[in-house]
């Protein structure tokens, strides 16, 4: 592996780490459902940042289509929950009125 | 297949099946119910008396059921275990009957009927358990079983009576637990034993098994209703007469008497438990529970009441039978177990005919029942004089020998308690064989019901202390003929010593 | 031509969920049928696992580590064969409990949640897994809120945003397993895997999002708001399945994954968690004033006791014992499953009749439904652990070897919570105990009485006095 | 004000985690892993069907994951759908908005196609695809059509399920007379693939759209019957 796809890696992936905890972090001090559902995101983000990272392999190389593929897959998961939590909140914010 | 390895089975099964088909019976199907209950009855008195046949002739009968690796149900009839399903399926015979009479007109009877047949099967488990995990087993299933017996009646006194009999069975149960969990743990699956299995085992762990006997008494020692772990016994006296009867004649408080002997002769064996002391603490228990027992029984007026101190108190001989090193008191032990069944259940059988014709609950209000329902009234002096140990009924046979099995042990002391709990138990019946015999009787009684047919009381009431009453004067006039409680007694006390 | 048995059980829902989406007036008959095929055939794999030893399928034929396979050992086959026996009886309570409009919500999401489980049971991959815990959080949820109070609807949003950062946690470790090994099978992680902060960071992460699911105190809050709001049948299948499912995978992964870089501290954690849980699960039980809130606290009791299993799991040595102790560990939460299932579809019958659930005025109608007080009953029995239930023998087999290890203070903690259970469960029992006479007749609605009684029946009678089975089913693999 | 759970014991905590996270990180990038699945999974590739390697893994590799995570998509619809029915919608957009959306929505529409056939050898595929519709469906609710296009309640039902169905099914029929459940014969795997994804597809933007609503649709819709 050389230098410059280890330090693509490094980088893209940390950057993921540190938005898995910058997620987390909003996850747990912020209350309203909206920060906690992008909260939930970035981490997801964050998660899918590292997956992308590790998959480089190379400007000349064809990258690991397996978390690509897994990436893909988070993703419409992520959609999925955060529009159901979406509609949990509409519901609740309905029932206030 | 192997008959002798499925009769301990089908003697559990004999009162579990019709249990369990009496549950979905509709509250009208009274014919039914009363077919089931009667067949169920018979059906094991048929099996229990091949049963003793089989022993007698030397057959071995066990039943066993491995549950998960290493946990095997064990269900084995040994002499021991034979004397006291012997007492339980005679003595729930002539309970069905009475129970058939006295709940004639009450609600909830399928239930009733129902967990009244699992408690019979569940006391008949623990009389064959082949080890201490199945002992544990219908030890805890009999507390199911009787706690919605005790809560029947549903008023806020049988509410309460019965969740402090649950608060000190599950209590005692715990301590079950950890205790056989705990000597499994050290010393593998505890199968009964003539002769116990420990006297073997290492020094090193010989304090862990002097601990584990304590808490094993006192789980025991919860249903045996050892002081202070009685507490439970007059609180449950708001259940039906006929549950009073089976649970401080048969079930409960046997259970755990017979539990005491089956750890000190079978698990610990009486060698090991004497030289360790073990007997000497457990012989002081058991006096002290007789004479505290006496004592209370003499300030209750409740008549209920009375007799379930009295329980407190003579359930204790059994204990103090197996207290005693030496064959002779093992003797009186044992075959207490069978005497004070037979005259308690008459006892409580009585006590219920007189609340039901007349509304008597209380010992100051029994002036006259003599006349009044004299066959009850003879039932009810046979077994008051058993108790207190007047020959020839059978409870003077149990003394005579706890006595001199206490001599022959030169424990001295123990002839002292045996006199002082009998004056105590004179002091406490005798008054009221007073007042029923003697004292004229009331212009009105507290709740008459004038019973239509010739006798004093419907024949499925008064038939059942009747027999008792029989049982137990035979008991004690036959005492030296074949197959006699005490005759099985003293085979077991020669098996267990005699090695 | 040939038919697996294990496809089946995970697609056989799905396209049962595809029939009553599209036909929502009409959802009871295909939703009904489609349980029994999916109940038949994940017990044939149950079956099969018992008498042919482990299956496998690789789906799309291209094996691992390309591919995904699906595999049954007796692991997965005893909590599947538990599963799918509750969720039947789930099933057919549900035709009698829900009326039309519920019903046309309850069927599609139920069989999906039905697909997530029998998936989740059978899944080697580890991100597969993570895709069958999203499906299950999402359609169980959804579930939950199905009674639409507000209630419901605030304490099952908290249960998804929970379940979700659970999942995500999830994920961050399969995305650190994958790039440290390069592989997601689990038996090729594996294989790989070796000590070391990866294996303990992706331990912790993956552990740790599943006790968030698993409702392992103090992680516990969401649980019985959500549980005690939801529909007795979701309910039922929240607290004896779902939590389950997420315990299920602790343990495959502690068993199969992480077994190389195991050590006492974290299990002793696990086992400390564990007994908190227990102790305060079963006070709050104890204190609770309705009845589903009881049942939702005594199954964050009940979850405690499975993870006391992680520290005597990990100090007793391979062979015969821990076998054995696995064997009770397995034994004690398919009993559970199936009694607190029992529990749930009973006091929902009893609830409809009295018309609420505070455990104080429920006199008349627990006496009026003998069938649903019997399995209140027998699932407290197996509840409580007393015989002879599975629980029962489960504790004895752990406590035994506890105090073999020396390792007492679980023996307290475990009678501890056995006395409470015992407390709470009778304080619900002693309510069916009149003055007023009442008609008696043993089952009033066959359709929602007795799915609840068999569960119960099961759990006392069928598992505690025939357990040998599952030692059978177990020898297939679970073994070490 | 200092409140010591948020201001110092998440950010310590987080801190650990990040450090724990970071080192684990590094040491898996730098150590043996490899090729990892790159090397298996580039050199089936020319087995699978077709020739872009993600949807090799997406549609073939891994197409049990897909067809759970379709699975997944449609518990989320299900789950708002019972949460109760969708918002009245916006009020009918003005004649340059609209006329915007009309032109966009074809164009969408046209563009989903495309993403979904070059999906067998360029980036693409049935979820980008499916987003393209999922998001003009967005564009028509925006615009004010009151059901953002989707078709009356049962169709739509048809529709936001067919996926899972048709993959589900597919999977099984190749169980039953071929190789194995999502086996594909090579022979057959291009078509199949193209089939799935163009169910997906449709799921997968009529679930979007739906979603977006927030709700079940109005029993009628008013306008907008086709997209």
């Amino acid at each position: 592996m050389t230098g410059q796809v280890l330090y693509s890696q490094l980088f893209y992936g940390g950057s993921g780490i540190i938005l898995v905890l910058l997620g987390l972090w909003s996850f747990l001090v912020h209350a309203p459902l909206l920060r906690k559902l992008i909260a939930i995101n970035l981490m997801g983000a964050g998660v899918f940042h590292m997956l992308v990272a590790i998959a480089y392999r190379g400007i000349d190389t064809s990258p690991d289509p397996v978390p690509h593929a897994l990436v893909l897959t988070g993703i419409v998961v992520a959609v999925s929950a955060t529009a159901l939590a979406l509609a949990f909140g509409k519901r609740l914010d309905q029932d206030d009125d | 297949m192997n008959f002798d390895a499925w009769l301990p089975a089908a003697i559990l099964l004999s009162s579990m099946i019709p249990g369990m088909l009496i549950f979905l019976l509709r509250e009208e199907s009274h014919r039914l119910r009363t077919v089931l209950n009667m067949t169920g009855a018979l059906l094991k008195l048929g099996l229990v008396i091949w049963m003793i046949g089989g022993v007698y002739d030397g057959h071995r009968y066990e039943t066993r059921w491995t549950l998960a690796p290493g946990l095997d149900l064990v269900l084995r009839a040994d002499a021991l275990a034979v004397l006291f399903v012997a007492l339980s399926t005679l003595l729930w015979l002539v309970t069905t009957i009475y129970a058939i009479g006295y709940l004639e007109h009450s609600p909830n009877r399928s239930r009733f009927f129902g967990f009244f047949s699992i408690c019979v099967s569940a006391t008949v488990g623990i009389a064959l358990s082949g080890n201490l995990l199945t002992f544990v087993i219908f030890y805890e299933i009999l507390t199911l079983a009787t706690y919605p017996l005790v809560a029947h009646r549903g008023t806020p006194d049988a509410a309460h009576g019965a969740k402090v009999y649950l608060a000190y069975t599950m209590g005692g149960g715990a301590l079950l637990l950890v205790g056989a969990i705990w000597l499994q743990a050290l010393v593998g699956p505890v199968e009964f034993t003539q002769g116990g299995i420990l006297g073997v085992s290492p020094e090193e762990i010989r304090i862990e098994l002097i601990l584990i006997f304590f808490v094993l008494l006192a789980g025991l020692g919860v249903k045996a209703a050892l002081v202070p772990l009685h507490g439970w016994l007059p609180q449950a006296m708001v259940a039906p007469a006929p549950v009073s009867a089976l649970l401080h004649a048969v079930a409960v408080v046997k259970a755990g008497a017979f539990g005491i002997v089956r750890v000190v002769y079978d698990v610990y064996g009486v060698e090991f438990a004497y030289a360790n002391g073990l007997l000497v603490a457990l012989g002081i228990l058991a006096s002290v529970t007789i004479i505290y027992g006496s004592l209370m029984a003499l300030t209750q007026d409740s008549l209920k009441k009375r007799l379930a101190y009295s329980t407190v108190s003579q359930v204790s001989y059994i204990a103090l039978g197996a207290s005693i090193f030496g064959p002779i008191a093992t003797i009186g032990g044992m075959v207490h177990l069978v005497h004070q069944g037979l005259m308690k259940i008459t006892l409580f059988f009585c006590a219920g005919n007189y609340a039901e014709t007349l509304g008597v609950h209380k010992v100051s209000e029994m002036d006259g029942v003599g006349r009044r329902m004299p066959w009850t009234s003879l039932a009810f002096t046979v077994g008051a004089l058993g108790m207190i140990g007047v020959p020839p009924v059978a409870g003077f046979v149990s003394k005579w020998y706890l006595g001199l099995g206490a001599a022959d042990a030169g424990s001295n002391w123990v002839i002292a308690v045996l006199i002082a709990s009998s004056l105590l138990n004179a002091a406490y019946f005798l008054p009221i064989l007073h007042r029923a015999w003697f004292r004229p009787a009331p212009k009105q009684w507290p709740q008459e019901h004038r019973h239509a047919g010739r006798l004093e009381i419907a024949g499925a009431l008064l038939w059942p202390p009747v027999i008792t009453a029989v049982l137990a004067l035979s008991a004690g006039l036959f005492a030296a003929a074949p197959f006699t409680p005490l005759e099985w007694a003293s085979l077991i006390a020669e098996r267990e010593y005699g090695r | 031509m040939m038919i697996d048995a294990l496809p089946l059980s995970v697609t056989l829902p799905l396209i049962g969920a595809f029939a009553v989406t599209v036909s929502p007036g009409h959802a009871r008959g295909p939703g009904l049928l489609a349980a029994l095929l999916t109940a038949a055939s994940a017990l044939s794999v149950t079956a099969a696992v018992w008498s042919d030893g482990v299956l496998r399928a690789d789906l799309g034929g291209w094996g691992v580590p390309l591919g995904i396979a699906l595999e049954a050992d007796g692991l997965s086959a005893a909590f599947l064969a538990m599963a799918n026996v509750v969720a039947l009886a789930i099933s057919v309570y549900a035709g009698g409990y829900f009326k039309q409009e519920s019903a046309r919500h309850f069927w599609p999401l139920w069989l999906l949640l039905w697909s997530a489980l029998n998936g989740l049971f059978l899944a080697t991959d580890l991100f597969n897994l993570y895709v069958t815990l999203e499906l299950l959080g999402l359609s169980a949820a959804a579930l939950g809120a199905l009674t639409g109070t507000r209630e419901a609807v605030a304490a099952n949003l908290r249960y998804l945003l929970v379940g979700l950062l659970g999942s995500m946690s999830y994920l961050l470790g399969v995305a650190l397993v994958y790039a440290a090994y390069g592989v997601l099978d689990i038996g090729l992680v594996a294989e790989a895997i070796e000590p070391g902060p990866i294996a303990w960071t992706a331990m912790a992460l993956m552990i740790g999002g599943l006790i968030l699911k698993a409702a392992l105190f103090p992680m516990h809050f969401w649980l019985p708001p959500a549980h005690a709001n939801a529909p007795a049948p979701v309910s039922a299948a929240l607290s004896a399945l779902v939590v389950k499912a997420a315990f299920y995978l602790a343990l495959r992964l502690w068993l199969d994954v992480f077994a190389p870089v195991l050590n006492e501290a974290a299990a002793n954690l696990l086992g400390t968690l564990g007994a908190a849980a227990v102790v305060w699960g079963s006070w709050r039980a104890l204190r609770a004033e309705r009845l589903k809130l009881l049942a939702a606290y005594s199954t964050v009791a009940q979850m405690g006791y499975l993870f006391i299993a992680f520290p005597l799991l990990v100090a007793t040595p391979p062979g015969l014992a821990r076998d054995n102790l696995l064997a009770a560990v397995v034994l004690l939460a398919l009993t559970h499953g199936l009694a607190k299932a029992g529990l749930f579809l009973a006091a929902g019958m009893v609830q409809k009749t009295a018309g609420h659930d505070r455990i104080d005025d429920l006199g008349g109608a627990a006496q009026a439904l003998p069938a649903a007080t019997f399995a209140i009953g027998l699932a407290g029995v197996a509840l409580i652990g007393l015989p002879p239930s599975g629980t029962f023998l489960a504790k004895w087999m752990m406590l035994e070897q506890a105090m073999i290890l020396g390792l007492w203070w679980w023996l307290v903690v475990m009678m501890i919570g056995t006395l409470l259970a015992a407390a709470y469960i009778f304080r619900v029992l002693s309510r069916a105990f009149n003055r007023e006479p009442t008609p008696y007749r043993f089952v009033n609605d066959a359709r929602t009485e007795l799915p609840a009684l068999l569960l119960g029946l099961i759990a006392t009678f069928g598992l505690g006095i025939a357990a040998q089975p599952l030692w059978v089913l177990l020898e297939q693999g679970a073994f070490g | 004000m200092i409140r010591p759970l948020e201001h110092i014991i998440i950010p310590l905590g987080l801190i650990a985690v990040g450090g724990l996270l970071g080192w684990s990180f590094f040491l898996a990038v730098t150590g043996e892993a490899g090729e990892r699945l790159a090397a298996v999974a580039l050199a089936r590739v020319p087995d699978s069907g077709v020739s872009n390697p993600v949807t090799s893994v997406l549609l073939n590799f891994r197409a049990y994951d897909t067809l759970l995570e379709l699975a997944v998509l449609l518990a989320a619809l299900l789950g708002i759908w019972s949460l109760g029915a969708a918002a009245p919608g916006f009020q009918p957009a003005a004649s340059v908005l609209d006329g915007m959306v009309n032109g966009f929505v074809p164009l969408l529409i046209l563009s989903a196609g495309y993403m979904l056939w070059v999906g067998a050898y360029a980036p693409g595929g049935a979820f980008q695809a499916g987003a393209l519709l999922g998001s003009a469906g967005v564009m028509l609710a925006l615009a004010g059509h009151r059901n953002a296009g989707l078709p009356s309640e049962g169709r739509l039902r048809l529709l936001v399920a067919l996926g899972v169905f048709v993959f589900a099914m597919t999977g099984l029929l190749l169980m039953v007379v071929g190789d194995g459940f999502l086996t594909y014969p090579p022979s057959l795997a291009k078509w199949l693939i193209l089939l799935i994804e163009t169910a997906a597809t449709l799921s997968i933007g009529a679930t979007l759209a739906a979603a977006y609503l927030g709700g079940r649709p109005a029993a009628r819709p008013t306008t907008g019957e086709t997209a």
